[in-house]
């Protein structure tokens, strides 16, 4: 098959997904361009805590998949430990992705990236330097970066 | 056949039972090579030979114009660079081939093949409902053209182009024309006299063929150097044992589709126009492709606001087998080039459905298509951040 | 198969029950396109590469090493073309290929038509039982010597080459080396890490296996540019919707024979040697190929004042199918070039026979043969101006 | 089928098969290089009729299915009329012939002309204009002239 079983019931099945009104962490990547456009909504407490967490994304299979399952993973988890999660993590928690596809994990990772970003940004504090995306703003080229 | 509903018949279909049934006996029985002598590779000759006589009949051809291959994609590459080696030949090592922004990668990426090697190639552009323009052929031929391909019609669009008139032209101008016609034959009427084509290609499966196996009309007297050199097989051209097996299941397969093609084409046709009449009611929702000059069996759509691969993912989840673009192209990271060419924004293109019907294809089946895709359809549009929800149609500003 | 008795199993073979029940479901039940998306083209796709690996562990190989192609003439080819491309995209548009003047010619043809291109073609000669000297090709190579391609075994004379050696060679000067292992594969241990080689072509019908379908091992990291352009199948190597009946028909058919290799191995070998034995006792008659490395299968005789066609049609009157030299040469006048590249006069060249034996034939078989053909070549030189049937001994003095 | 009906019957079943010692007209043609010899053997009697004729050939289906029949062909015959017999009467005869094999119907008329020209050369007579073989001589060779 294609993809993993993991991954077909993430993407048969998404976690987390929707809008989070009240969020105080927005963050989006991709581009329309190429086919996957992913945005995360967090709620961040006092104590650095992602307590919600919910997504949109306009994207393939493993596009979905891999928002699901990275939603899955920053939630509850602190801020430093969320700015840790790499593509390679999701890819592996989902028991893998061809080859091609992992440009989509990539995404995952960076619209987390980019929320996390937009945290700090609201609250006028110093954006830390690994939450810079590769391509130098939220929208990113997934197909001269991503791939 | 009940599992699911089969609506890719043009990525590939199944072989049908006529063909099979003729076939068979070739496998354990009729095995003879048909290049020996002996009386059982002769009557397997003589079979192979009647195949090809049935073949050319169904494309108004004459039997020693045919030429089998392993598929449409050989010959495709056949076409092209035979026609540039015959140039060769003649002393002229660079030409220059006119084709169309929306032939198969067989087509396409042998061209962009032979332009590395100093071909020039023009790719005409086509208008929006994916047609080449007649006058555009005229237009772009130069003093070295050596060859104007042009499908017969699109794979993924369906859409069916002036093919007589284009040959008319480049009768005209003396100039070879070929015509992948993988989509046509079996499907609509194919007839290379009317059409004046000189080279044109087929492949078996489309039409409930075997896999594998394919065919070349080459207009006489025009030799075409052989691609694939040998054992002489195929009168010189075309070396390699022959696909005895192969090349019978295709000729059954073509005579059934085309004693059935009207019929059969007027059925499909009714379904194919129920299924755009329903999806074209969504919301920014079209139609791709001509509306009028199409494949009896193929129904193609773009839905903004949804990718393409999750439309298809949820389909086959709900039993529904159906393509996105080009079958062999749904591993690439672009959009479909036919999809782009008719001009579409890439961020719409990638949101494009082929439901292509076949033999197999009920009313129900096309009932269960009308229920599953807009389910999909607003299922994804909803989880994606490029929808407005409330008001039903997209945030985007594309391009 | 009471009907007759077949006897020209290296010239084609009926499929094994064994590959055609494995093939079966995938005509009309699996019938999805491996390259499409949903789960029912996906299951083709799996079973595709289960077939690829199966393929790849019969000769030593791995999965992705395997390309599939539309038989042993393709496979050929695309070995010669593609590693010709190959230098050329590295700037070489000029090198050296060294062959053997008893290459089939799915490869001598090719490489005749490279050489009209500009490249350097060296064809060794062999000794009088076949054999290519791997001395001969050290001496031949030239600091451009592209490529090495020797043919594992022998069509027409079933003489199996020192391939390991010349493998080694090849390795040694860092050349390419291919070998052309289609009478050998499913019928002696193929071993390409043993053997050296970076290329090697096989046929599916040469071992039970359907006709028109067929593999290039390619030796990982190498990167042969594809023959044919298009869809971006087989990794982009080899486009055409993937023949997926033909492939699990080709692997489980391979599977079968390497299987039974050792066993059957030795069944043919026993029966080939009491053919060679009784028919060598007729005067005026040779053995041609090498009495020792020799395929198991294959036994084959020059009969002087016998012509070759005309032994095969009475053999044909008596119900035994055989050959002359190669079947796809049957239809020339000039006799094989592997009998003259032994040394045969063309006289004697011209009443070649070949019995190549298999599953089917048995110890009765051998008895018919061993009864008809000294019957038909009696009868033939008696008819014959060159023969003087008193004496049993042919009238002329050979060129 | 490579060969009609007709061939297959002279072929498997040659009429006039061998030789004829008291012959008094005998011509060869054919090169063993080529894989087909025909040797024609006649006898012609005082009026110029042949009486008998045997043949005997060294070559593939279509060299013993021709000899075969242009020897019925020619029995009985004048030697005006035998002169008279092309290949493509033979080979109309026998229904036909593949392309290819063409050349063999070829060496049968000539194999006939080569022992009439015997005949002639025999009685000390001048070999008419006609019986001249197109590459001067009986042993021509099918690769350059026959096929
Ligand atoms: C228009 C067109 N041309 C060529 C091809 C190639 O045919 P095949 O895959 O049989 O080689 C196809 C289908 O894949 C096609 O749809
Ligand atoms: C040694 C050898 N190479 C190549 C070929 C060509 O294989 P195919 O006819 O399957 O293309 C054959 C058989 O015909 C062969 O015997």
């Amino acid at each position: 098959m294609l993809y993993s079983d993991k991954v077909m019931d993430h993407f048969e099945h998404p976690r987390n997904v929707g809008s989070l009104p009240g969020a105080n962490a927005v963050g989006q990547v991709g581009n329309p361009k190429c086919g996957d456009i992913m945005k995360m909504y967090l709620n961040i407490d006092e104590d650095g805590v992602i307590t919600d967490v919910k997504f949109q994304t306009f994207g393939c299979g493993s596009a979905i998949a891999t928002s699901s399952m990275a939603t899955e993973m920053i939630k509850g988890k602190t801020i430093q430990q969320a700015m840790e999660l790499t593509n390679a993590a999701v890819a592996e928690a989902l028991d893998g992705l061809p080859a091609y596809k992992m440009h989509c994990s990539v995404l995952a990772e960076e619209a987390i990236k980019a929320a996390l970003a937009d945290y700090y940004r609201r609250r006028g504090e110093a954006v830390p330097e690994n939450l810079r995306l590769p391509c130098g703003g939220e929208e990113h080229g997934c197909c001269s970066c991503g791939a | 056949m009940s599992r699911f509903i089969y609506a890719d018949h043009a990525g590939t279909t199944a072989l049908s039972q006529t063909a099979l049934a003729a076939m068979t006996p070739y496998f354990t029985e009729q095995y003879g090579n048909p290049s020996s002598l002996y009386r059982f590779g002769q009557e397997a000759k003589a079979d192979l030979e009647r195949a090809r006589a049935d073949i050319a009949a169904c494309i108004g051809a004459k039997p020693e114009e045919i030429f089998f291959t392993s598929g449409g994609t050989e010959a495709d590459n056949w076409a092209l660079k035979g026609v540039v080696e015959l140039m060769a030949l003649k002393g002229k090592t660079t030409g220059h081939i006119i084709t169309s922004a929306i032939e198969h990668h067989a087509l396409l990426h042998t061209a962009q093949h032979l332009e590395k090697q100093g071909y020039a190639v023009t790719c005409l552009p086509v208008d929006e409902l994916g047609r080449v323009s007649p006058a555009d052929v005229e237009a772009a031929i130069r003093p070295d053209t050596v060859l104007i391909s042009i499908m017969a019609a699109n794979n993924e669009i369906g859409t069916i182009q002036p093919v007589a008139e284009i040959g008319a032209i480049a009768r005209k101008h003396k100039i070879l024309f070929h015509t992948d016609a993988v989509q046509a034959v079996g499907h609509i009427p194919v007839d290379v006299e009317a059409w004046n084509v000189d080279l044109l290609s087929l492949s078996a499966h489309k039409f409930q063929g075997p896999k594998g196996v394919g065919a070349l009309y080459v207009r006489r007297p025009l030799r075409l150097p052989p691609l694939l050199h040998g054992g002489g097989q195929e009168k010189g051209r075309r070396s390699g044992t022959e696909n005895v097996p192969g090349v019978i299941g295709m000729a059954a397969a073509l005579k059934e589709a085309v004693a059935q093609l009207e019929a059969e084409g007027a059925r499909l046709s009714a379904l194919r126009d129920r299924l755009i009449d329903g999806l074209t009611r969504l919301p920014y929702t079209r139609l791709t492709g001509d509306p009028e000059n199409r494949l009896p069996g193929t129904a193609s759509f773009v839905f903004e606001g949804v990718e393409g691969e999750a439309l298809l993912l949820h389909l086959d989840a709900r039993g529904i087998c159906a393509s996105s673009g080009s079958a062999c192209s749904s591993a690439s990271l672009d959009p479909s080039h036919v999809l782009l060419a008719i001009g579409l924004p890439h961020a719409i293109a990638h949101g494009s459905l082929r439901l292509s019907l076949g033999a197999d294809n009920t009313d129900a089946d096309v009932n269960a298509m009308l229920a599953a895709v807009p389910e999909v359809v607003a299922y994804l549009r909803n989880m994606s951040p490029v929808w407005d929800a409330a008001e039903q149609k997209p945030t985007w500003v594309v391009e």
